[in-house]
């Protein structure tokens, strides 16, 4: 993802910001890290490039 | 299964490719109608492949594209699919948008909305991420009145909602839009075999076939924020 | 002459249903769009006619329908196409509607928008008129991209504003609408001729005449009323 | 005309209400009289049942 791409996202829970942490690049992009929300605190995982924001009840559903 | 794994299922067998080239037919039509200034931001609801989002970039001179999916691999295929760097696909559900309010100017969503488990929700969250004036775009070819759609759900592990033309109209202005059009936009593209060759595997009859593409085809509604 | 000679002069010549047919394959695909509920009241904006008006009546379940022309003669005309009591005509100019405010749910305008003596000011009566909610379904065959379209003038001594698809989309947003469509609806009816037949009298190039009539067809810009 | 269509009739002047003056009727309809602003005093024809609503000067251009 672009870093742009916060611009527009919001944490699903509450709609606040979200702060990019941990964050890993490659050739401009960020590739890896977390999207954390200033208020609630939850965190989203940055998965090769793709930012997950499902709830976290939903995210957890996953298998792989 | 959680809509999540039947679509990363699809989405790993190349399922993804196969529904965009059925549905660009009707899509292209109704993509066409939307009001995109140059550097508008497009959100594609449920994008599966990302074409929509990838033809409004190459023919409308939108600004930034972002394609919300639930399965991981949908997204990870979608991002396959460009090197645009004003493209992005970002994991979410329908129903708790992970979008900031205002920050989209108009919002694409073909075959997916009725995948929502509680789409009313969808259109609400939709009028909070949409800038007053923007649009909804929201096309299906599994609502009420196309009777050959009807069995689709027997098909899939997941609940679709399946509402009527009405249904449609009265649940966008409960969320809070103004419905602006409502068209059923047919596919005149896919082939429709001669008479002789029915029944085929799926279509007893050719005027069944007719019917389904030629005049139900795809439903638009368009919401608009007031 | 004015506005309101000329167009008397169309009525009472009989163009006013030569009008009607050659409109009518374009009309009837915008006219299915609008979302017209039971009992919605329609305002046909140069009614001509007044075929919109009968149509919306007749599949729509349209609750009344008013039909505005500047012409007398086009208002008569109209009115004795009718016995339907909830049909009524009206005279007047497109620049000062005698229409009240938000009594209008949907507006409707083929080939005509484009004679008012100021077409800003006529969409600022239009958002007035207009419900919040409400739309004005703008349909045009003469404008900018459509260069067929473009010596349409020497043939009327009335003053016609020849908009792009771009400046009908600015003009409508200034005058307080927002835009939820944009459109090129083709013609797909008219008899096209074989290429031998050519050139017609008004036509040098079969492709020309496709390009006119399968391509260009009518625009419509769709507003609604925040 | 029927009397209904003045629900959503106006003066083209001055956007006030009209009313029905001298009215014919014929069958339920009204098909002569005049249609007067309440606020300004203006006075619209009701011609063969069809109400002439144009502003007075674009009226006045017409030869018939
Ligand atoms: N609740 C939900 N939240 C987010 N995405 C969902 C969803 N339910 C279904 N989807 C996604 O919606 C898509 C429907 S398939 C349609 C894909 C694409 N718009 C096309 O026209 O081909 C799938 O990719 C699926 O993963
Ligand atoms: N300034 C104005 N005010 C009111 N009516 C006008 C006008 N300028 C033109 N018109 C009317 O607009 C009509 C244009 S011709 C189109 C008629 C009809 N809508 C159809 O599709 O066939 C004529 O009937 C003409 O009298």
């Amino acid at each position: 993802m672009k870093e742009s791409l916060l611009d527009i996202l919001c944490c699903p829970l509450d709609k606040n910001d979200l702060e990019l942490e941990d964050a890993a690049y490659d050739e401009g992009e960020v590739i890896g890290g977390a999207l954390v929300c200033t208020e609630c605190g939850e965190r989203y995982p940055i998965e090769d490039g793709i930012p997950n924001l499902l709830p976290p009840d939903m995210r957890e559903e996953t298998p792989a | 299964m959680s809509v999540r794994e039947e679509f990363d299922d699809w989405a790993t067998s190349g399922r993804d490719r196969g529904m965009e080239e059925r549905h660009w037919n009707t899509a292209k039509q109704a993509l066409m109608r939307m009001p995109v200034e140059p550097d508008d931001t497009i959100l594609d609801l449920g994008c599966g492949s990302g074409y929509a989002g990838r033809a409004l970039r190459a023919t409308r001179e939108a600004g930034r594209v972002y394609g919300l999916d639930g399965s991981t691999e949908m997204a990870r295929n979608a991002t396959g699919y460009t090197d645009d760097e004003n493209v992005g696909y970002v994991v979410g559900d329908f129903d708790s948008l992970p979008i900031a309010d205002d920050s989209i100017d108009h919002c694409w969503s073909m075959e997916a909305f009725y995948y929502a488990t509680d789409p009313v929700e969808t259109l609400r969250e939709l009028t909070r991420v949409l800038r007053p004036g923007g649009t909804f775009y929201c096309a299906v070819n599994y609502y009420e009145e196309n009777v050959h759609s009807h069995e689709w759900d027997q098909f899939i592990s997941v609940e679709m909602t399946r509402w009527s033309r009405r249904q449609y109209r009265d649940a966008f202005r409960d969320a809070g839009f103004h419905v602006a059009e409502q068209d059923n936009i047919p596919d005149r593209e896919v082939t429709i075999p001669d008479e002789a060759d029915f029944p085929l595997e799926e279509w007893d009859t050719r005027e069944e076939m007719v019917e389904r593409y030629r005049e139900f085809g795809t439903l638009l509604t368009v919401g608009v924020v007031p």
